[in-house]
């Protein structure tokens, strides 16, 4: 990759180890901790799904049993298992067992723990070998299909309605589309539990569920051998049940998820200590899996001016960085996020956003850095919004991003209809095809204006980052230093979910993910 | 070239051409059927000499098309009457000095975005100490006791925090309209503070990217407030109906 | 997710949600009763929920609106024919190749853009040596003798030059469509073929980007040719035509 | 300036002067021929104006009659001012009577020929004052309200009806316009008479006619208070009556007059003795009346492959250059025209035009060039449209361009509706003011795409001019080496109109023109 923009190399490497020691300052509580929604993963994964009498999740049905009797802090695994070895059920058959009030975990006699932490250890072994085979069902689907060059064209479908969704993805992919994100509906994330089955209605957007996730996969793979391209679903990695869905990703072979380490807590006032703990289990599925995680940047900006708070951006950065290579994510499975959000009427306003995307691509070399399109200041005028679109298309191929959020040209009036995915296609293949190596051929002018801006980016950068490391990243949340929001650490959504370990705590798959990552 | 404003046509390049430019998608192939399929579909709206000028396969046996045709169909422009929301226009400080000298107490107002809507930064523009567009919100007026809930916020929160503080005014923020959420969202609060019987006791205002007066008044609001709204236009209303209300004006 | 056929509606991202999307300008200075105009014309067009997503002062009392709307009409999909230009696919070599063996004589063709149109890309697409995305013109058929006389021909002397050569086909096209100059331009030449008592003897073929195979029929022409043409279709029909009209097929 | 291509000045230098050496073959012919439009021209400029009782313009029908009477080789000029002193009449009672047929200028007796003379001197003066004086007022405009920074936005309006065109033309200024291009109507070029009066009829276009002139100066001086910007008035200096639109448009304060040396000879089969001679004198008039002249080398384009004819472009602009040198008109008035035509599809086409664009700007530093939207590829999708048009504005701001013809997205549907022009006036707002300094914020990789796409161009052009030279402009002309259409010398229209001048040959304005140029 070729430098362009004289930065100061050494603050870069500075502010990346300033990165890391806040990452790591919140590691111990990370590693004391385990929350509702991680016990609900491991249910999963040993093997539990469907809903009760009374639409419940069964992982839900068996945790908060667990849960109220105070028991959590052991882990779910424990639980399941010795109950399993008793009656000689399978985990479904104890869940649903649970679930018809059959039987209450903790009544249970205890069986021989080293034959519980056997049964454990083969559950956990054969879903990891599930996930992996279906890693390497993508990586055979890749190899025959192929990828496109980047960037990777990013639609999203959210009719709310899974099958209408399967009809707007086939036509995107039709139309070119590499990738289909599958919004979920408002208020998804607030939910404690993931809802369950095929789904019809949402708002703004489609309900994440283990069926809905079956679906899409089924439509893309089998549209993506139709025009001989292998097609990434992404889905929301986010709120309440991050490590859930990433589970159930992992499993129905999504190929990309959004996943942020402080999305939930700043912008869905997900309590904090909470968000720590899922955001490690997850991405620890995640990086096992295969799947690219989308880091939400973008979101700083949504609130915030895109230009006074672009440094805002790189620091999230480097923190999401730091804490997603803790949970063994390689860089390149991230797709650290920033977007293309100032005010249009910016004199020159094009040369800071050439700035900022060339200032992530040097710094984050390897990431496949996922560029979001202009949404704030588009309008009901789809034309001129048609044209920011071609603009940020511009920047992206200048800059070599990796995954293009293709901006819509009725941002500001509905989530996309089935011709304005087209139409925006279009115009993103029109500007990579035509500018395809611009990148390759320019330089910055030394000391312009384009370089001064990314230099001055990162100096802020590097100064909030120290801040942040003098206080702390809990405190630094508290006192409201990420996108003016102040969320107090005891404060927030689900912090009773949020359960302190035990010493025989036992979760079979942190050491699975991480060690066996080896042969990813 | 005078208009004749009891029957106004769409105009393009020559007066009552009648220039009308379409898009849309059929569900069906593209194809010389689709292309009358589509022409067919627009003449059935009134408008005459229709032309595809673009047909695009969508690649699912849809096809999009862009359309021009001259409408035939005019209107009376000179009979309309747009219900508007009618205040002075007033600067932060007129209002608190309105606020001071003609009500002569703190007006309390309470704000959400309700429902699952988490968009926040329209009713943080009308509410926020920082403002919007140059403009403070509401927590930075001497004369308001503000206070914003924030998103997300369920209607029965919002009624529970409005007989709390004794709100004179709640402010609602809708804008996610998909499936015309919004209304039912809007609807359901009005429903709810009739039951109440709070509904006459506090004035009720409701904004966003989709929401005209006309609109707001239609659902039971007493007024309603679109793009660019700026906090001393809700503000001066508030004041001024307060004042009307007490008769104090 | 199926279709009727029988009743197709504009589609967004619902089936029949009937989504259409409509820019125009209107002759009155933009404000909230112009965005009322606007709205009460969509509606007249039979478009439900109409929702001016935009509107724009030209600076001169004129106001330009972007609209969304749902489309009430449907159109009845299944029972549409379209008339089509019917002639086999056949490639340059096989037209030849025909009209050696069933006509037996070389064909003459005489073509031009008439009136005051001078815009010759289109027929010398269909015509030069040269060709068109990558398909010679007539002059390199051997079994051709291909006249292009260029632009800005009077219908009186592509007539005069139809019947110095004896020509079996004449070609003509029209770009310029502004006001209808070509329909005027394109029925003229019908007329003074008739006048002539030639009209039975050539095949009259039109085309042009606005140029339908319906609309030529209508105007008295055999056959209508769109955008996209290529030599060989053209060729093709011409040499099906005269082998018709000759009894020779 | 900034050198950015990398160009070899030396071959620059050469291919300027082989171009000279083509403008110079052809001078010989001009100087030694007159046209009936020349002369009507002139008859123009000494005061006549108006139509007889069968609409026949005056200035033809004293033209004509000399024409007719074989004499017109000694110029009009002498005819009637032999004719005014005779009768004690005014230049136009002259006309009038003539076009009454109550007079015959060839049966006049001849006056004291110094009189003659003389009466012809101070009328050529007193119309060059009133032209000079029309400059003067454009001047003090451009002082009090000023001009916007370039590129200057272009827009056409082309209603057919000069009354819309104004509103059209209001509108536009409103929007942001900078200059109107009142589109003739189709067919006019081929008129061997310029029609008179206010016109409502036209196709695709409005008739350039003195009356629609005034009328347009008048509303746009109007707006341009409003607005308080000078806003230019473009028209078409072009067709068989080349020198009388300039004159007319010195007369009527036009500033901008497409104006090419060869357009009509290849593309509206005008002959070529008479363009030569025609395009001399209108460059003096133009020249004079401080007009700034577009030439046409888009046209190529529109017919050709923008890819394999960019030379063509480049060729023709150094021939358009010294030819209008010799007619004395300054590099500043010198709106030399190109096109972003090439196929949308191209893969890197962006760099190809960028790499066009810079070189026009590089070899003619002083010139506003004059850059034309992309037109041949765009079709009945606006949206597509409308980005090219974004592209296209694009290459415009990072190479400085000065004139930008705005592209409509409904270029290939319609001439221009209202709000077009304001959708494209936004697009190109955005983009100019987005993108300002972009051009000098940027280098070319040294010997990449770019350079080398220029330096080729430059090559081939020169080779092209060399051969030109080698076989004479008109015999060049002659072979098709222009745009691939072959025009014989004694062939196409206007032919008839071409006479050699005689002994005698007097037009006061040839000299006055040029001399008096020094104080423009
Ligand atoms: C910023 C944004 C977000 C941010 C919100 C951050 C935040 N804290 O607010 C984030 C990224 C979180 C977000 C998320 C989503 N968004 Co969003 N978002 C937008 C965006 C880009 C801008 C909205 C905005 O801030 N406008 C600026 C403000 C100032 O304008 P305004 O809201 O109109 O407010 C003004 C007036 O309307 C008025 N006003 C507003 N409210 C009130 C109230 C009162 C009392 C008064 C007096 C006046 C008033 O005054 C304000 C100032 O003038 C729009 C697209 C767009 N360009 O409009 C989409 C948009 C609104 N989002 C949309 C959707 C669907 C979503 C999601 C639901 C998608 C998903 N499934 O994940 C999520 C979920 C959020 C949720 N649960 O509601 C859709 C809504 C579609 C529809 N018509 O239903 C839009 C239109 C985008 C799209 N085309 O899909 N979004
Ligand atoms: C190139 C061009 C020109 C060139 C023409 C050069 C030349 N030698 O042809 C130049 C620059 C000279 C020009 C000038 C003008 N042009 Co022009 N021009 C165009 C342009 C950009 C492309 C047309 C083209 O070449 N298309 C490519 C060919 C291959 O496509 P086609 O013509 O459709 O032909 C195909 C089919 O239709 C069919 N076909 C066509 N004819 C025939 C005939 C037969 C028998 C058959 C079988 C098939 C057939 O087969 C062809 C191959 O597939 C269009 C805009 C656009 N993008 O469409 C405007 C356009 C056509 N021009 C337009 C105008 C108004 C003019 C002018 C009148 C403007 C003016 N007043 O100065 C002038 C004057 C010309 C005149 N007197 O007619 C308007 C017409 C508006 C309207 N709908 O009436 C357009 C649409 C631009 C606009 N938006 O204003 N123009
Ligand atoms: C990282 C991340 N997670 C989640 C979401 C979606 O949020 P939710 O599902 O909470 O509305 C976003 C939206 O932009 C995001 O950026
Ligand atoms: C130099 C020049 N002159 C004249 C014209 C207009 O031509 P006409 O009026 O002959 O149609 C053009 C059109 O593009 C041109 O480029």
């Amino acid at each position: 990759m070729q430098h362009k923009l004289n930065l100061d190399l050494e603050m870069v490497d500075k502010a990346r180890n300033t990165a890391k020691e806040i990452a790591e300052s919140i590691q111990d509580h990370i590693n004391t901790h385990t929350t509702t929604t991680i016990e609900r993963t491991v249910a999963r994964l040993l093997g539990i799904d469907g809903v009760d009498a009374a639409d419940v999740p069964l992982p839900n049905v068996v945790v908060d049993q667990v849960l109220k009797g105070g028991e959590l802090s052991r882990g779910i695994a424990y639980w399941i298992c010795n109950a399993m070895l008793y009656y000689n059920y399978s985990a479904q058959e104890v869940a649903e067992e649970v679930g018809k009030g059959n039987i209450n975990l903790l009544e249970i006699p205890a069986q021989d723990p080293a034959e519980v932490k056997k049964l454990i250890d083969e559950l956990a072994v054969k879903m990891a070998d599930h996930i992996k085979g279906r890693r390497m069902e993508r990586e055979r689907f890749i190899k025959e299909l192929s990828l496109n060059v980047r960037p990777h064209i990013y639609v999203i479908v959210a009719t709310g309605n899974i099958y209408e969704d399967v009809i707007q993805a086939k036509a995107a992919v039709k139309n070119g589309a590499d990738i289909i994100a599958v919004i979920r509906s408002t208020g998804q994330s607030l939910l404690d539990y993931v809802p369950y089955g095929p789904t019809t209605e949402g708002f703004g957007g489609t309900f994440a569920t283990q069926e809905n996730f079956r679906i899409m996969r089924k439509a893309l793979d089998e549209v993506g051998q139709e025009v001989g391209r292998y097609i990434q679903l992404c889905n929301y990695c986010s709120g309440l049940c991050m490590p859930e869905i990433a589970a159930m990703g992992a499993m129905e072979r999504l190929d990309m998820m959004l996943n942020d380490a402080m999305y939930g807590i700043l912008f869905r006032d997900i309590n904090m200590e909470r968000t720590f703990v899922d955001q490690h289990f997850s991405r620890m599925i995640n990086s096992y899996a295969g799947i690219i995680i989308n880091t939400g940047e973008d979101n700083y900006l949504t609130t915030a001016d895109a230009y006074e708070a672009a440094h805002t951006v790189l620091t999230s950065q480097f923190i999401n960085e730091q804490l997603a290579l803790i949970s063994g994510l390689p860089e390149e499975q991230m797709g650290l996020g920033h977007a293309f959000e100032m005010d249009p009427d910016i004199e020159n306003g094009f040369l800071y956003e050439l700035a900022q995307a060339q200032l992530c691509r040097e710094i984050f070399p390897k990431a496949p850095l996922k560029y979001m399109p202009p949404t704030k200041y588009m309008t009901g005028n789809i034309f001129k919004g048609h044209i920011m679109n071609a603009m940020f298309n511009m920047v992206s191929i200048m800059t070599n991003q990796g995954i293009q959020l293709l901006g819509m040209l009725t941002e500001a009036i509905h989530t996309p209809h089935l011709h304005d995915r087209f139409l925006n296609i279009q115009n993103a293949q029109y500007v990579f095809n035509n500018a395809r190596n611009l990148g390759d051929e320019i330089n910055f002018k030394e000391g312009g204006i384009i370089q001064r801006r990314a230099q001055e980016t990162l100096e802020k950068s590097y100064a909030m980052l120290e801040e942040v490391k003098e206080i702390g990243l809990m405190e630094a949340i508290e006192q409201g230093l990420f996108a003016d929001v102040k969320r107090p650490r005891k404060g927030g959504k689900g912090m009773e979910g949020v359960v302190k370990r035990s010493e025989d705590y036992y979760n079979p798959f942190y050491e699975i993910f991480l060690n066996r990552g080896e042969d990813r | 070239m005078k208009v004749d404003y009891t029957n106004v046509k769409p105009y393009g390049d020559t007066m009552n051409d009648g220039a009308v430019q379409l898009s849309f998608t059929l569900p069906v192939p593209a194809g010389e059927e689709a292309k009358e399929a589509a022409r067919q579909l627009v003449k059935k709206m009134g408008l005459d000499e229709p032309s595809v000028v673009y047909m695009a396969d969508l690649g699912i046996d849809f096809a999009y098309f862009i359309v021009y045709g001259k409408c035939t169909h005019t209107v009376d422009y000179s009979a309309i009457e747009v219900p508007k929301v009618v205040t002075k226009k007033m600067s932060r400080e007129e209002i608190n000095e309105f606020v001071k000298e003609k009500i002569g107490r703190k007006i309390t107002v309470v704000a959400a975005c309700t429902g699952t809507d988490a968009h926040t930064v329209g009713i943080d523009a009308i509410m926020n100490m920082k403002g919007y567009n140059g403009e403070f919100g509401l927590e930075r007026y001497p004369e308001f006791n503000a206070y914003n809930l924030g998103s997300q916020v369920l209607n029965e929160e919002l009624i529970a925090k409005a007989k709390e503080v004794n709100a004179d005014a709640i402010l609602v923020s809708q804008i996610v309209t998909q499936k015309n959420v919004h209304i039912k969202n809007l609807t359901n609060l009005v429903e709810l503070l009739e039951a109440e019987g709070m509904r006459d006791k506090v004035i009720l205002i409701c904004g966003g990217p989709r929401i005209s007066h006309e609109l707001a008044v239609e659902l039971g609001y007493d007024a309603g407030f679109g793009p660019g709204t700026l906090a001393p236009d809700v503000a001066a209303f508030i004041a001024m109906e307060i004042a009307k209300r007490e008769g104090k004006l």
